[in-house]
């Protein structure tokens, strides 16, 4: 399969707005929200992109529209180099890459009802005629289950329920017929049964429509369900990268295995002794040096201290950062 | 809460009869403020009033009437020309601080204040040429023109002479602003008192001076209160917080004052006078048909009653009431209110109800105490009696109300005249004499009527003066380059304890005059 | 697992209702549980069925205007809700105590961390010296696993896994027998959730402490409780042991529940869903709540409410399906 | 923010009609003179030097000298600044006394009888424009009943000059311990201060309502009442000093209204303080005096926002610096 | 709606429907604007119809006689100059309400603007306005205002633009504020990720979103406005004479103070609290109106 999306090298930094003296200190801090990130997607593949809060999945799925400009390195969408678009080249790349937010409440304008929403990136590309736009925007909502279309194409955001908003954040976002879509945590705001109902859509609508995802989520039950690949990311960088599969049944990072190892699971049989690392996710302002890891990991040796340790293909298609096999 | 209401109330009670005043101490209050505390350069009447007080001048006025008397100069006597006047000094007389008065500080005075060139040095340059001490007690002054007034005008608070040791060295030709920039830190003159504390716009406290030549006053300390507003003053007289106020009060308030058995209205007619001023020379009113038009219309006792509550005088001649040679010509020409005559002329004029002839009114609102706005609106009122005039009220603050007549931008506006002395020259030419109107924005210029001024300035024939000012009035009318309005009265008002107010035509008011009685 | 044998909270037919400017939201209506000495019990639902609102009536605390419109809640055999305030007082912290959401906006920011202890035993026990009450306060954190330098230090100092044991710590310190935990971890990242969970479960073996847990983590209540209550609507749905509900779920709704979750454990192919959304709690028709989304309804759901009847040992149900089998 | 408001009162004074110079001579003074006064006033000079030599002097705490009076400008200033003081002081002080209790009455039972009653009298007494309220009093308690005086700080008879030091009379008095002179100040201080209370009180108690409404909505105060704190304990010492955060912030802006309103209050009771000064050298034009007044409100101001910002870094230990 | 078109009793309906819904939503706060809307319409319709509430000519300085208590024939009594008070009141309700309403949308129009641009662009732009801005805002508004109507003499449109001076720098900061806190929001971020330009994010994701709050404020920056104005005749730097105002009649009014005169001041202040309790009122009622979050709690 082609590679439809890729990264080289990615990094983000974000400045700190810390106190007066930092002016005067050589170099002001910075927050490394992602550091050296790379990996591809190739068309019509779920790659799930996994971690804890802070861990920078997020930045790297705006990064890869461009809704922030990155600090290095480059995005590639369909071979073309995305970093150096122009604004007029990037807005036509926003017909066919798309975003969806975590909460769909406020990913929506409180003055704009549901139709207009969802014309506007119509408008926007000057994709057919009034009539045509409605008619295909009547037609979408029924796909995604607004139903009956008619009548809540008239209302506003703040009359909808949690699950007819992020329904109506997908269409917004699929209208123009995109094919690649970032999902960013999408289900991570709504209820236990409305979440399966999303998650079921966006297969369905993969298939459908011939989508491509990146799939961002801490939730590694969900990335199971969805994804062919996931990569697991700690404080900005990728930990571990491998197919469903291999991740789930032969984790390699520690990391990794923690946080399979504490995911609750709804089966009371299931109780399992945890072997959790210690303390939380460190800042990153001022992460630890080599493996970032290495504070909380049960197996570290002195060597993690030292140096970043490379992604690695420890197995085909399993890529690692630690360096212990 | 309440305990502190308690509390304040006790305080408030305690104060009340703790406070027992020496029966010499006077508390006076005034709306009035102070200006320069140098004669150098102030030159309003409160400011004056003090030197009054606290200075005395070669000559002065008997208390509460118009004539000359001798004070620091026994006596006096002029050439035949009128142009040298020689006076005798006083001996014996000592200034505060100790200095003694003679011929060469009365010089130096001069000689200082002329040099200054403040406000009020015009009434020095314009006549003084030189000043000669002829001995140690006689001083002689020599004039540019013969001024048959000239003692007059060494009544004035400019001639008082000054101390020169209070002065610091290096200071000639720049005049004092606070009494802080003295040595001694007291301004020291020769009169019944000396100003021994001065907090701009609160108080100023005047203690009697021992080297005082002449007799002790009964108030040995007077205290002057500035009142921010008119209200606030009547209320401390009515609590007897003040002992006399005196300038300036409502209408409103004297009215009920007046009905007060513990109180005394000391009431009299003052040279103050109000009139509209035309813009002669280019304005609208350019045309004098027009000027007699607006002043047929006015009808002065109805502005003193509305406005005033009758605590003015209706004035039909520029020269006020009671003053020498006064001929009330507008009462005459004009009366009160008469719209016929007035649509007569504008009608003339070619002016319709559908046409009228239009004109903004200006007035300044605060320079006259807060009665001016109605002042415009009872005029206006009465101007748009007939329908062929229209009128737009306009306002300026003062500064740019003076800024705006010097430039001809008002074509009538509300002037108000305190006199430089008592004089019905200083009443008529300062209007219509040519130098004199362009002060005052009226622009008119007439030689005739220059000629006939510089006839009475220099005469000294009463007959031959009395002439010229009738005539003068008799042609105001036709020329109307003002229009009368109102005289003001002169209204103190204190506690029936106090006595001896005595307040003439030159508008003198001495503390020493006064006396309390149980 | 604890033997069922006394009772120590019991919730009798509660309803609450809270009047708004547009109607009456019946949060709460005709609930009825029991809680043993040393049990944990889990109380799952989604936002919005009361299940909050419930946990915070305990502690008669639900917020106003919300007001109790029937029933009792017993602890030991006193009615909390007719307590006078002292007695209710002494009661929240010392007898029962509570764990919110959101550790971080659950602590005063302006209090250290001592404060709060401190203050909590002053309230509870005002006669204890200081000294003696930060002992306890410094034993407690021990058992926390806290250093001790913290109890200077104000909340946002300290991280939320941090916030949410000092949470812990403040709930026991007056040692009382109930704990309510409401969705303690959903503010916390899935490794600090484990070890919180851990933590938890640690202090009740060593408090003897009863749990009621709040929660829509099916992951959670399989993990902690003993036993779990369904609730949707405002209504309990089912009621049954952890093993016996996640075994054999009888309610409709928890079956669907149960199987819309994605579990790691589990190769899904499909994810079972439930489509609509919960009914408006404003006017809510007659009959079962779950019965518009209800794959097996049958006509006598829509016409009357099903009750809560046992159905085997620690396992009841409110389901016309299964009163009808035994009809 | 002293450079933004000082260049625009510059400009603004600038642009104004009206000379001050004829103003302060009189109707006789020669064109010369004229000249030569503005000459030495600098008023000849083009607006931009005027501007630099303005800032140059102030720089150099130099705030110039009036126009009309000839005085330092910083006199005039120093002697009115106090009674401004005094009398916002006492104003605030009142404000805050009456608005906070008001607020957290109201805000504790939201949309009950209290609290619209308290939200109508906060905004009643926020339209009550401060002269009419200071009529009103002045009408009623001063004319009809007497009990207060309605104008000025010290009664007539109170020889100032005697304990006059600071400026700060309330301080003056009790310096030389002159009681009978300390209560008539405090007595003219009643009118002119309640007024200035009561009418920003109305804010005050918004405010208060708005925050506390907002605390007492916060976990932090459920999980104190779950931990049996008892009720006012956890209105007052965790609700409403959690509260005063935000109205500590919003204090620096009430507090140019309270300056906006010392200015109408001391016009009304004749208070001889900053605003009656601004106004009367106003009308007659005394650009050096204006400017100087406005330096000392902005810096009024900016030390007031420095005061809270402080104080806020002090009761909020989230806040360092 | 559309059906209700052409159709005036239609319309009517619609309102009362409209009306008695949202009374029984909100409560007190509908009271509460509806006390405000019934104030504003009173007084409007005075501006409108002056003659249909008095007899009298404002101007006319022989409506009785001098300062008469209120009676039946003078039910605010007359003033100094024998003017009939309440007529006075009623004409001049026209200039208060008049400069009140045109400062006020004038520092809309012009602060709105700048606010949107400043807060949207940022940069250099945003903070030297910002510090403008702030600068004025912080600073005494009436102080400010004072100096303005100094500048520019007295007159109707001299004071309204002092007033407007003093609230531009009200609207720019609450729309920059709301501008700048809703270009965070996530639509605006989905608006860029649909290839929204910058014109159509600031015009259609922006503009409508701070529009709601600027109608409040608008509402309450008139109560201000009212009072700025009236304090601003109060000390005599409004209106020339002539033309009747309520502020600059109650100034008139103090100096018969002492006499007992009370009726000079107490209405014309009245009039000003009430008209300015009027606005407020609305504000606050739409505040919490068109702000449903806060409904929800």
């Amino acid at each position: 399969m082609a590679t439809l999306v890729s990264t080289t090298d990615l990094v983000k930094e974000f400045p700190l707005h810390g106190s007066l003296f930092d002016v005067f200190s050589a170099r002001r801090k910075r927050v490394h929200a992602v550091d050296r990130v790379s990996f591809s997607i190739a068309e019509g593949e779920v790659l799930g992109l996994a971690g804890e809060s802070g861990s920078g999945k997020s930045t790297t799925g705006r990064l890869l529209l461009r809704l922030i400009e990155p600090t290095s390195g480059a995005v590639e969408y369909r071979g073309r180099n995305v970093t150096s678009f122009s604004a007029r080249e990037l807005e036509r790349l926003r017909e066919k890459v798309q975003i969806v937010f975590q909460d769909p409440n406020s990913s929506l304008s409180p003055r704009m009802s549901v139709g207009q929403a969802i014309t506007h990136p119509l408008q926007i590309h000057g994709i057919g005629t009034t009539v045509e736009r409605k008619e295909r925007v009547l037609d979408l909502m029924e796909k995604v289950g607004l139903s009956p279309a008619e009548f809540l194409y008239r209302k506003y955001p703040h009359q909808l329920s949690g699950g007819q908003s992020q329904r109506v954040v997908l269409a917004r976002a699929l209208v123009t017929q995109p094919d690649f879509l970032v999902a960013d945590e999408p289900i991570a705001m709504a209820d236990v049964s409305v979440r399966a109902l999303i998650l079921q859509l966006m297969r369905q609508l993969k298939r459908d429509m011939g989508l491509t995802y990146l799939f961002i989520t801490h939730d590694l039950a969900t990335a199971k369900y969805l994804c062919d690949r996931i990569a697991v990311m700690y404080l900005g960088r990728i930990v571990e990268l491998a197919s469903r599969d291999t991740l789930f049944s032969r984790p390699h990072h520690p990391y990794t295995k923690a946080l399979l190892a504490a995911v609750p699971v709804p089966d009371p049989k299931a109780r399992r002794d945890k072997n959790l690392p210690k303390g939380e996710i460190p800042s990153a302002i001022n992460p630890p040096s080599g493996c970032h890891f290495h504070p909380r990991c049960p197996y570290a040796v002195a060597r993690c201290r030292e140096a970043r340790p490379p992604l690695r293909e420890i197995a085909p298609g399993q890529f690692s950062a630690c360096i212990l096999d | 809460m309440k305990r502190l209401f308690t509390l304040l109330l006790v305080l408030g009670l305690a104060l009340s009869i703790t406070s027992v005043w020496a029966q010499s101490t006077l508390v006076y209050g005034t709306t009035d403020k102070i200006s320069d505390i140098d004669p150098a350069n102030a030159y309003d009447f409160h400011t004056w009033e003090i030197f009054y007080n606290t200075m005395d001048g070669l000559v002065g006025y008997a208390p509460g009437g118009s004539a000359l008397v001798p004070a620091l100069a026994t006596s006096w006597s002029a050439n035949a020309a009128s142009d040298q006047f020689t006076f005798k000094l006083r001996k014996g007389v000592k200034f505060s601080d100790g200095t003694p008065f003679d011929a060469r500080v009365v010089k130096w005075t001069i000689d200082r204040n002329a040099a200054i060139e403040g406000d009020p040095s015009w009434l020095i340059t314009d006549f003084v040429k030189s000043v000669e001490v002829v001995d140690p007690y006689t001083v002689k002054f020599i004039l540019k023109n013969p001024v048959a007034f000239f003692p007059k005008l060494l009544a004035n608070p400019p001639y008082y002479p000054l101390s020169p040791n209070t002065f610091p060295e290096g200071s000639k030709g720049v005049y004092v602003k606070d009494p802080s920039e003295l040595k001694g830190g007291v301004l020291s003159g020769l009169g019944t008192y000396t100003m021994t504390s001065f907090k701009r716009d609160e108080e100023i406290v005047l203690d009697y001076n021992p080297n005082y030549w002449g007799k002790a006053p009964a108030y040995k300390k007077v205290i002057i209160r500035y009142f921010a507003d008119a209200t606030t003053m009547r209320l401390a007289l009515e609590k007897g917080e003040v002992d006399l106020v005196y300038k300036s009060l409502n209408p409103s308030d004297i009215n009920d004052l007046s009905k007060n058995s513990k109180l005394t209205v000391f009431k009299n007619q003052g040279p103050f006078i109000r009139y509209l001023a035309f813009e002669t020379s280019e304005s609208v009113f350019k045309d004098k048909k027009l000027r007699q038009a607006i002043t047929s219309l006015l009808n002065r006792p109805e502005i003193t009653q509305k406005v005033y509550l009758g605590q003015a005088i209706p004035l039909y001649s520029m020269v006020p009431n009671g003053m020498q040679y006064q001929k009330t010509t507008f009462k005459t020409a004009f009366g009160d209110g008469n719209v016929a005559k007035a649509e007569t002329i504008l009608k003339g004029l070619g002016y319709t109800k559908d046409k009228p002839f239009t004109f903004d009114l200006w007035y300044s609102p605060s320079h006259y105490g807060d009665t001016e706005a109605n002042l415009a609106e009872v005029v206006k009122a009465q101007i748009e009696k007939t329908p062929l005039v229209k009128v737009t009220i306009k306002s300026a603050e003062w500064a740019t109300y003076k800024q705006q007549w010097h430039d001809k931008q008002m074509a009538v506006f509300f002037l108000g005249w305190y006199p430089d002395y008592v004089d019905a020259d200083n009443y008529t030419a300062a209007f219509a004499g040519t130098s004199g109107s362009i002060g005052n924005g009226i622009y008119f210029s007439n030689p005739d009527w220059d000629a006939m001024f510089t006839k009475e300035q220099t005469s000294t024939k009463e007959t031959e003066r009395k002439a010229v000012f009738e005539k003068v009035q008799d042609l105001w009318v036709d020329e109307v380059p003002t229009a009368p309005l109102f005289q003001g009265y002169l209204i103190l008002v204190s506690k029936k304890s106090v006595t001896g107010v005595k307040i003439g035509p030159p508008m003198i008011f001495l503390y020493n005059q006064l006396k309390p009685v149980k | 697992m604890p033997q069922l044998e006394k009772t120590i909270l019991e919730v009798q037919d509660l309803s609450i209702a809270y009047p708004i400017t547009i109607g009456v939201v019946r949060a709460v209506e005709g609930v009825s549980f029991t809680l043993d000495d040393g049990e944990a019990l889990g109380l799952v639902g989604e936002s919005g069925c009361g299940k909050s609102t419930l946990g915070l009536s305990i502690l008669k605390l639900h917020r106003p205007p919300g007001r109790v419109t029937g029933g009792k809640i017993l602890y030991r055999g006193t009615d909390i809700l007719s307590m006078s305030d002292r007695a209710l007082l002494k009661m929240r912290g010392q007898n029962i105590s509570m764990i919110f959401q959101n550790p971080l906006t659950s602590l005063n920011p302006l209090f250290t961390v001592e404060k709060h202890f401190l203050e909590t035993i002053h309230f509870h026990d005002a006669s204890m010296p200081r000294e003696r009450a930060r002992a306890a306060v410094g034993k407690m954190l021990e058992t926390l696993g806290i250093e001790k330098k913290r109890l200077k230090e104000y909340p946002h100092q300290l991280s939320g896994g941090m916030r949410q044991r000092i949470m812990i710590g403040l709930a026991l310190i007056m040692n009382p027998d109930i704990i309510i935990a409401d969705e303690p971890t959903t503010s916390l990242d899935v490794i600090v959730e484990a070890g919180f969970t851990d933590l938890l479960m640690s202090l009740r073996s060593i408090y003897k402490l009863s749990i009621i847990l709040i929660t829509h983590n099916l992951g959670l209540v399989a993990e902690i409780a003993d036993r779990i209550a369904v609730m949707y609507a405002g209504r309990l749905m089912e009621v049954a042991t952890t093993e016996e509900i996640f075994a054999h779920p009888l309610h409709p709704y928890t079956q669907g529940l149960i199987a819309c979750v994605p579990n790691i454990l589990v190769d899904q192919k499909e994810l079972v869903t439930m489509p609509g959304s919960p009914p408006d709690l404003v006017d809510r028709p007659a009959g079962c709540p779950f019965a518009p989304r209800c794959p097996q309804v049958i006509p006598i759901c829509r016409q009357k409410t099903p009750a809560l009847i046992q159905h085997a040992p620690s396992h009841s149900a409110a389901c016309w399906l299964y009163r009808q089998k035994e009809g | 923010m002293v450079f933004v408001m000082l260049t625009l009162v510059f400009v603004v004074l600038r642009v104004m009609p009206g000379d001050p110079v004829s103003a302060m001579l009189g109707g006789h003074a020669p064109e010369k003179v004229i000249q030569q006064k503005k000459a030495d006033l600098g008023l000849n000079k083009p607006i931009g030097m005027q501007y630099l030599d303005y800032m140059g002097k102030l720089a150099h705490l130099d705030l110039g000298e009036s126009m009309i009076f000839k005085q330092k400008v910083s006199q005039p200033i120093l002697e009115k600044l106090p009674a401004t003081l005094e009398l916002t002081f006492f104003g605030l002080l009142l404000s805050l006394g009456i608005g906070i209790p008001l607020g957290v009455f109201a805000a504790r039972r939201r949309r009950s009888g209290r609290d619209y009653g308290a939200r109508l009298y906060a905004n009643v007494v926020y339209c009550i424009p401060v002269f009419w309220m200071g009529l009103l009093l002045q009408l009623v308690f001063g004319i009809f009943l007497g009990w207060f005086p309605i104008a000025g700080r010290t009664s007539p008879r109170v020889e100032v000059s005697a304990f006059s030091k600071t400026g700060f009379y309330i301080v003056d008095t009790l310096r030389i311990g002159n009681f009978a002179a300390f209560g008539d100040v405090m007595w003219h201080l009643v009118l002119p201060s309640v007024t200035l209370g009561i009418v920003l009180s109305g804010i005050f108690v918004r405010l208060t309502r708005a925050n506390m409404l907002d605390v007492l909505k916060s976990d932090y105060i459920l999980a104190a009442r779950a931990r049996g704190v008892p009720e006012r304990r956890v209105v007052y010492n965790h609700g409403l000093r959690n509260a005063l955060i935000p109205i500590v912030t919003m204090l620096g802006l009430q507090f140019a209204l309270l300056l906006a309103g010392a200015i109408l209050t001391e016009s009304t009771f004749s208070w001889p303080g900053m605003g009656r000064l601004l106004l009367e050298r106003i009308y007659l034009r005394d650009y050096p005096v204006i400017q100087g007044v406005i330096v000392v409100y902005t810096l009024f101001v900016s030390v007031i926002s420095l005061v809270v910002d402080l104080l806020y870094a002090a009761i909020d230990p989230r806040v360092k610096y | 709606m559309v059906a209700a078109r052409f159709s005036p009793a239609g319309w009517i309906a619609a309102l009362f429907r409209w009306t008695s819904s949202a009374r029984r939503k909100y409560g007190g706060e509908w009271w509460l604007m509806v006390a405000g809307v019934v104030v504003i319409a009173f007084i409007l319709t005075m501006t409108v119809f002056p003659h249909l509430f008095t007899r009298f000519d404002p101007n006319d300085q022989n409506a009785g006689s001098q300062m008469t208590a209120p009676s039946s024939s003078h039910i605010m009594g007359t003033d100094n100059l024998s003017r009939d008070v309440w007529a006075r009141i009623v004409y001049g309700a026209q200039t208060i309400l008049g400069v009140a309403i045109a400062a006020a949308l004038l520092s809309a129009i012009i602060g709105i603007p700048l606010g949107l641009l400043s807060g949207f662009a940022g940069g250099v732009f945003d903070r030297i306005l910002s510090l403008i801005m702030d600068s004025v805002y912080s600073f005494p508004g009436l102080i400010l205002a004072i100096a303005f109507a100094a500048m520019l003499g007295p007159g109707v449109i001299n004071i309204t633009l002092a007033v407007a001076v003093v609230y531009i720098p009200t609207y720019f900061r609450l729309v920059r504020g709301q501008t700048l806190s809703i270009k965070e929001e996530v639509y605006v971020e989905a608006a860029r990720a649909i290839g929204a330009r910058r014109g159509t994010i600031l015009g259609r994701y922006i503009f409508p979103n701070v529009i709601a709050t600027v109608v409040v404020v608008l509402s309450l920056n008139i109560a201000d406005a009212i009072m700025t104005e009236a304090a601003l005749s109060y000390i005599g730097l409004g209106l020339p004479a002539g033309i009747p105002d309520w502020g600059m009649d109650l100034s008139m009014g103090k100096k018969f103070l002492p006499s007992g005169i009370w009726w000079m001041i107490t209405f014309p202040g009245l009039m000003i609290m009430l008209l300015a309790l009027g606005f407020t009122m609305l504000g606050e009622g739409l505040a919490e109106i068109l702000n449903p979050r806060l409904l929800e709690k």
